[in-house]
């Protein structure tokens, strides 16, 4: 209680590490079969998650559990995706895959799943440590920050403007990827490149298409764009596409090589990046059938088996990474289909 | 009479109430994890942020009107939260402050509506994108997370084991009187007068602006109330919370029964339809019915809920216009 | 007993139709405040950021108000009868999709857009038909059908989309490109829009739309047939969403299932922001048009001049409210004055 | 049923044994009825006898239950006021039907509009032939003026140049005279009479006798939805025709009781509302009933909308027993015990889809307040106390008052205020639309009331009316008050002559 009767921020300690640690973890117990994971993707109906949820669904019916796919058909519905949390909870399914649309908002109801014995992993997009047993990271965010920039810079000859275009304002791994882009633009060896901008269009095609318009419209100088969103940059590879400034002002960021196929072929994309979802996916599978099978219990250093990935470590927080993202170009494009 | 007693068991919102009754009866025989207590909870804890603003949206339908700028409202409250939180401001001097801007945000819109006559639709179309900007600017991408546990237990908790959340409590003390309110005063009967034709309720003496004034001021005191409910209960506040609520509460107070030319409906329609809608919504969530599938279901519940009670009433109007017909001459 | 033997008073001439200009004037002067509202915002930016008005600064400008002008022009038709559609965003979704289904089985183009308006008929006549036989609220019945499409159109697009690369290259082309500065979109939107406002003003039916909306049911005691006119209102809003849809699939390249989500109340701001009025009986489609016109403006605007994103919104909101409220103010005004005109003339 | 001798014409449409029930109130029972050509046919009933009913089945508004329906001769069915209209008929309904964002022009033409080519519109033959209209009524209305805001005399205008102008075989009015004052009433007969010279068939409602016998040649009665009769005119007297409609001889018409005045109770001082109505000073003491008189769009309508607060004034002030109110504001002219009975009783007097018993009670809602609930039952006896007194026909109380008679409907206004206990009475066309049994009703209760000590202003276009009930009369001329005449003065000649504005104040 402070001094004014009242309770603010500074009498709320902040809670932090994972959830874990509850039961010893037994590298050795078997596998169980005839489990149910949830999978919970922000939205579906969204290409990326349904090839991430796949891969998850490979996994976990490879490892002879059952896979089940739920959620809400738009992005920003934080509260439906708190009742999908709890829907899972009712059916007893033994864990949980999400991708959480707001890292704070899941947390009571993710609690309240692990306090009825549910594992609970979340993967792309991270809540609070506290309210899951493990993250499964699509690539390190300082990674992914970094080499956008230096995909982009080495387009424009490390001299000119560019801009960001980003998805919501409050998308938590796009904010996280920024802040380290613009750390490494810290560096001497892009003195000559110069971030005029950081444009939100909220993962919407027409809007990011409009926000693309304004940002060239408002710096005419514009060298590149770097989009860190998969409809972010396909709506502005298809504006730029469209429009005089097609080649001229470069374009780069994470996307799908389905969504940005054609756009490589006629020189608006020069090469751009991503990790492979579908082995996002796979992981947090074999994550979920992990936990749930008392293999790891998400505490740093643990670590299991993931298939054909390979063997994996979990690190800080709980949290495991895919590893590098890939770099598509003309050269390596028709090589994915995803 | 005969005509009228079908009439009126073709009413909606009784018919709203019996399907609801009919839908959890069938849950709780039929459908796995709907009826143990914690679930019943986590039903009612989500259905409550629509439920307390279709309370006093009912009134502003029922008198003519209609608030589309609730959800922006209860966002931009939770934001002013969220931030001032941030400020270090004591939660207990935060939540009066929200309450007090959501006053003024229904204060705003019901100066536009009374004062310049502006139509209700038009200007909370407008303070919808308005207040929403607002709490975008105040809050940008921040989402605030660390509020006092107290709070959260009590937005989020349950009465011991059972399926009340302690925040139904409030709630039915707010539903009592606002059907009292509505149905049982003077001020809700001219509600339905002024709603119906306002013209003769001015005539007859209803101050028909200062009776929207307070109505529009009490849905924004309403709708912060629900923005600060929804940050304490998912434990997030952000610019964006809720948005979209407004849909999900004239959908479903639309399924009551609602009118929304003004001047019909009951309140009981309405928290019967936003409870309908709630329970199907969980009891398909439930049985695996994907959200896509969900949409349609809500869908054809809006068509069948205008389209039944007037196919209904064509048929009992048209059995007693026949009986009438063949009754002998007599002079009522 | 006779009431009254005296002669029938001294009667005034018929006044000249000059109160007629003035009546017309003033419904063109609400929507000369909207083209002057947008000249002053165009004038500023272009102060602002010199690169505003270059051709393809006027290009993009026209195009992004394409689309909702035409969803505009056909929703004030509805509104006009003292209806609604707010299917309208889902109507476009699905029948984008459709269209690009078509496209991507290596459809000719025409036909894909003749495939889109089809679909379009098909979810107006639906909501035409609801509406007028069930004699039932519009508001519900096209919130109802607002999510059944979209349902619909989730179920069967799953996360399937369509992109730019899938699509003919000339359906491509021909949506981004035009005579200099003016799109081919445009031109369509505009000979559309003049025809239908030709329609509205000229022609036996157009009337009867707006007596009906002005009172239904003294419109069907003149004999007007109601529910045709209903049921045509809805069908032509629900062609123009789907010919919209179509427009979509070649401006933006780009569809998926949830593409035009929300796109109902957008319109809506479009269709009051230029005075067409929610109660019916009147407002123009040039006035629909100008409002839509000015809402994608704002939106063009705003980061030309370089305003953040994070603005937007509430501007948007600002913009919205004054834009109505000033609408509101010059025609209390002017009724005001053409009282007192009326009371002096006799 | 009288028979017309073998000269004459065969009936252009006709009723045969027409029966029409709403739900369970029979408004027509077997009635029959011939139009011929060149002919009025007046239409005489009380209230709810089934006159507009009867109108609607011509017009194919409704279908009747049983019977039929004879066009030239031959069984014809209406689906439709369409059908209706092409069969050359031309109905004025007794509420006004006009579409109020439209022109004049547009409503008169709506739907049969001169054509240009390629079926286009010609808008400006719409206008003349519209200003052509208005002409041969002899009003100044702008054939561009939109019908919003008309008065309701103006409307019934519209109304009638509509009818005109389709050149019906057969025009039907429903009480088309009940807003207008005498010289627009004699227009329409004139206009009448010669359609009648060409050979039309005219079916003709009022309930001021005094017309039917000016333009009819036969009238049919109707009672309780049966056929009294149906007989020519010539030869009967009003008392003969009262007899066949109300079944029973009438009392005195006017039946004016002598109080003594007593204190100013409403006192009205330079009322300014700019454009509409300037300087208007009068006072109404206990116990008076003052009349106020003026042709359509004098400004009546508007000084009692000001004095009761539901418009603003510019300028002037009110005061009710010694106390000013506050402009604009009726809730506080109703506290202080002001009421006033609207003339538009559809759009401001009563909620159409609300019960009988809730529009009475609509004005009592802080009288029957208790504990600041309402009380359903004090409600309920009051409005059935009301409804009794004022002879109100309906099946039941919580019947909406949409199913009503128009006479009914007016009855109810009138109850709704009456039950306020109001000590000063603003009525403005009390008896519009009301059979003349119950139009003695109500005037005895005005007596009554002024009798028990209160104050009436009593706003009519019905001059005998006013004559007859009025201590005084006050007179408005294009907004002014132009002359105020004592009872023993007030004569047709007097009160016309000063609001034609040939007398000067
Ligand atoms: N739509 C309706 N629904 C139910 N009842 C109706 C309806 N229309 C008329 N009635 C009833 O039919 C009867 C006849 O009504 P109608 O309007 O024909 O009377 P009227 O002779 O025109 O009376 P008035 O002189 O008052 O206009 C009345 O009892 C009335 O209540
Ligand atoms: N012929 C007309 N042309 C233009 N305006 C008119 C005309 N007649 C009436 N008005 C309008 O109506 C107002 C008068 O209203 P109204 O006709 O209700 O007066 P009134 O004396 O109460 O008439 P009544 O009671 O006979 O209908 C005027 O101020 C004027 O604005
Ligand atoms: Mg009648
Ligand atoms: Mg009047």
């Amino acid at each position: 209680v402070t001094a004014c009767g009242g309770t603010t921020k500074s009498d709320v300690k902040k809670e932090s590490g994972p959830a874990a640690s509850a039961g010893e973890a037994d590298p050795d117990a078997p596998t169980k079969k005839g489990l149910t994971v949830g999978f919970l993707p922000k939205q579906v109906n969204n290409p990326y998650f349904t090839t991430a949820d796949k891969g998850g669904q490979k996994a976990v019916e490879a490892l002879g559990s059952t896979f089940k796919e739920v959620g809400p058909t738009s992005a920003t519905d934080t509260s439906g995706q708190v009742s999908y949390v709890n829907t899972l909870t009712q059916q007893q399914v033994d864990a949980i895959a999400v991708s959480a649309q707001d890292p704070g908002a899941l947390c009571t109801a993710l609690k309240q799943a692990m306090k009825n014995g549910v594992k609970v992993v979340t993967y792309d997009s991270d809540t609070t440590a506290d309210c899951r047993q493990v993250f499964v990271s699509q690539a390190g965010a300082e990674d992914l920050g970094r080499t956008q920039v230096q995909l982009l810079a080495e387009q424009i000859g490390y001299r000119g403007e560019i801009a960001i275009l980003s998805a919501a304002q409050t998308a938590t791994n796009q904010n996280l990827w920024i802040d380290y882009m613009k750390d490494e633009l810290k560096d001497p060896k892009y003195k000559d490149v110069k971030l005029v901008k950081v444009a939100y269009g909220n993962d919407d095609a027409q809007q990011s298409f409009q926000q693309t318009q304004g940002l060239l419209q408002e710096h005419p100088k514009l060298a590149g764009i770097v989009s860190p969103t998969t409809v972010g940059i396909k709506a502005a590879a298809q504006y730029l596409s469209g429009s005089k400034y097609r080649g001229k002002v470069k374009l780069s960021g994470l996307g799908t090589p389905n969504d940005l196929r054609s756009y490589v072929k006629n020189g608006t994309v020069e090469a751009f990046e991503l990790w492979d979802p579908a082995k996002l996916g796979e992981l947090a599978g074999h994550a979920s059938v992990a936990l749930a099978s008392g293999q790891i219990t998400g505490a740093e250093g643990q670590t299991f088996e993931a298939g054909d990935l390979g063997t994996y470590t979990i690190g800080k927080d709980g949290v495991v990474s895919l590893g590098k993202p890939t770099v598509f170009d003309k050269d390596n494009i028709d090589d994915f289909d995803f | 009479m005969a005509d009228s007693a079908l009439a009126r068991a073709v009413r909606w919102d009784t018919v709203v109430g019996a399907l609801l009754i009919v839908v959890l009866l069938l849950s709780f025989g039929f459908v796995d994890g709907f009826g143990n207590a914690l679930n019943l909870s986590f039903l009612i804890g989500n259905t409550l942020p629509i439920a307390l603003i279709a309370l006093p949206m009912t009134l502003l339908v029922v008198s003519g009107e209609i608030d589309l700028s609730v959800a922006s409202t209860a966002g931009l409250s939770g934001a002013v939260m969220g931030a001032l939180w941030n400020q270090g401001l004591p939660i207990e001097a935060i939540i009066p402050i929200c309450l007090l801007l959501g006053v003024v945000c229904g204060l705003v819109n019901g100066l536009l509506v009374t004062r310049l006559g502006l139509p209700s639709l038009a200007v909370t179309i407008g303070t919808l994108a308005a207040y929403r900007g607002i709490a975008q600017i105040v809050l940008g991408s921040d989402a605030v997370t660390d509020f006092p546990s107290p709070y959260l237990d009590f937005a989020a908790g349950r009465i011991g084991d059972t399926f009340v959340p302690y925040a139904l409590l409030p709630f039915l003390a707010l539903l009592a009187v606002a059907v009292l309110a509505l149905h049982a005063t003077p001020f809700g009967r001219s509600l339905f007068a002024t709603g119906a034709n306002e013209e003769a309720a001015r005539f007859a003496g209803v101050r028909v602006k200062r009776q929207k004034l307070i109505l529009f001021t009490v849905t924004g005191l309403m709708a912060s109330l629900t923005g600060v409910f929804w940050a304490l209960h998912y434990a997030s506040a952000r610019f964006d919370n809720a948005t979209g609520l407004e849909l999900s509460v004239v959908a479903a107070v639309l399924l009551g029964g609602i009118d929304f030319d003004g001047g019909r409906g009951t309140l009981g329609g309405a928290i019967a339809g936003v409870f309908l809608l709630g329970a199907l919504q969980n009891v398909m969530s439930l049985g695996d019915v994907s959200a896509q599938s969900q949409i349609v279901v809500t869908g054809v519940l809006l068509v069948v809920s205008v389209l039944g009670p007037r196919v209904g009433r064509r048929i009992s109007v048209a059995r007693a216009g026949r009986r009438a017909a063949s009754a002998p001459a007599s002079t009522p | 007993m006779t009431v009254t033997t005296t002669e029938p008073a001294p009667v005034a001439p018929i006044p000249t139709s000059g109160s007629t200009r003035l009546v017309d004037r003033v419904f063109r002067m609400r929507e000369l405040a909207i083209v002057l509202v947008l000249l002053v915002m165009i004038v500023v930016t272009q102060l602002g950021n010199s690169a505003f008005l270059s051709e393809q600064g006027i290009k993009d400008l026209l195009l992004n108000a394409t689309i909702l002008v035409l969803v505009a022009t056909g929703q004030s038709l509805v509104v006009i009868t003292r209806n609604v559609d707010l299917s309208v965003g889902s109507t476009l979704g699905i029948s984008a999709f459709a269209a690009g289904t078509y496209l991507q089985g290596g459809g000719h183009p025409v036909v894909a857009v003749v495939l889109a308006v089809l679909l379009g008929v098909g979810f107006g006549l639906l909501n035409g038909l609801l509406v007028s036989l069930g004699q039932v609220p519009a508001l519900v019945v096209t919130l109802g059908t607002l999510y059944i499409i979209r349902g619909v159109d989730s179920i069967w697009v799953g996360s399937r989309q369509i992109t730019a690369a899938d699509l003919p290259g000339g359906f491509v082309d021909f949506g981004s490109g035009g005579i200099s500065a003016v799109p081919w979109l445009a031109m369509l939107a505009l000979v559309l829009l003049v025809s239908t406002a030709y329609y509205l003003k000229h022609f036996g039916s157009g009337r009867e739309l707006y007596a009906l909306g002005s009172d239904p049911e003294a419109a069907r005691l003149a004999g007007i047939p109601v529910r045709r006119r209903i049921l045509l209102a809805y069908t032509f809003c629900g062609a123009l969403a789907g010919l919209a849809g179509a427009l979509y699939l070649a401006r933006f390249g780009n569809v998926d299932s949830g593409t035009g989500t929300g796109y109902e109340l957008t319109v809506v701001s479009a269709v009051v922001v230029g005075g067409v009025v929610f109660t019916g009986g009147s407002g123009t489609v040039y006035g629909a048009a100008l409002g839509a016109l000015l809402l994608t403006s704002v939106n063009s605007v705003l980061p030309a001049l370089g305003v953040s994103s994070v603005w937007v919104l509430a501007i948007n909101g600002f913009l919205l409210i004054l834009a109505i409220a000033a609408d509101r103010i010059v025609a209390l005004r002017v009724a005001s004055a053409l009282k007192k005109r009326n009371a002096r003339h006799g | 049923m009288t028979h017309r001798s073998a000269k004459d014409p065969a009936p252009v449409l006709a009723l045969r044994d027409v029966s029409k029930s709403f739900g369970a109130v029979r408004a027509l029972r077997d009635v029959s009825l011939d139009l011929f050509p060149g002919e009025v046919h007046a239409l005489a009933g009380e209230n709810g006898a089934g006159k507009s009913t009867l109108i609607k089945t011509f017009a194919g508004v409704h279908r009747p239950d049983a019977g039929q329906l004879l066009l030239d001769g031959e069984p014809a069915t209406f689906h439709g006021p369409a059908d209706a209209r092409d069969a050359g008929i031309a109905v004025i309904y007794q509420e006004p039907t006009l579409f109020p964002d439209l022109s004049i022009a547009e409503n008169i033409f709506m739907g049969r509009q001169p054509r240009r080519s390629c079926r286009r519109i010609d808008h400006r033959a719409t206008r003349t032939a519209t200003a052509a209209l208005m002409h041969r009524l002899g009003v100044a209305l702008d054939p561009d003026r939109p019908a919003r805001g008309l008065s309701i005399a103006d409307q019934q205008i519209v109304e009638i140049a509509k009818a005109l102008s389709f050149d019906a075989r057969v025009l039907i009015m429903d009480e088309p005279t009940a807003a207008l004052t005498g010289s627009e009433v004699a227009r329409l007969f004139g206009v009448v009479r010669a359609l009648r010279e060409q050979g039309a068939a005219v079916l003709f409602i009022s309930h001021r006798l005094e017309e039917i016998f000016r333009v009819c040649e036969r009238v049919t009665t109707l009672r309780d939805g049966a056929l009294i009769a149906s007989e020519p005119l010539a030869g009967m007297t009003e008392e003969d025709l009262v007899r066949r409609m109300v079944g029973r001889d009438l009392d005195e018409l006017y039946p004016k009781q002598e109080v003594e005045a007593g204190a100013v109770a409403l006192s009205v001082r330079r009322l300014t509302r700019e454009g509409v109505f300037t300087d208007v000073s009068f006072d109404v003491r206990r116990g008076e009933i003052v009349g106020m008189a003026g042709l359509v769009g004098a400004g009546r309508t508007e000084v009692a909308r000001a004095v009761f607060g539901v418009d603003r004034w510019d300028a002037g002030e009110v005061e009710v027993a010694g106390r000013a109110l506050v402009n604009g504001a009726p809730s506080t002219a109703m506290a202080a015990g002001l009421a006033l009975v609207p003339e538009d009783r559809r759009a401001q007097g009563l909620v159409m889809g609300m019960s009988i018993e809730r529009n009475i009670g609509l004005t009592g809602l802080r009288a029957t307040r208790r504990a600041g609930l309402m009380d359903r039952g004090a409600e309920r006896s009051r409005s059935l106390d009301w409804a009794l007194r004022l002879q109100v026909k309906y099946a039941r109380i919580a019947d909406a008052v949409s199913t009503l008679s128009g006479g009914n409907q007016q009855k109810v206004v009138l109850a709704k205020w009456l039950a306020t206990g109001p000590a000063v009475l603003i009525v403005d066309e009390p008896t519009r639309g009301i059979d003349v049994g119950t139009k003695a009703e109500v005037h005895r209760l005005l007596s009554a009331l002024a009798a028990d000590g209160v104050a009436v202003l009593m706003i009519s276009s019905d001059l005998p009316e006013i004559l007859g009930m009025a201590d005084r009369v006050l007179v408005m001329h294009e907004g002014r008050l132009t002359a105020e005449i004592p009872r023993s003065d007030a004569t047709e000649e007097t009160v016309m002559a000063a609001a034609t504005g040939r007398a000067a104040a």
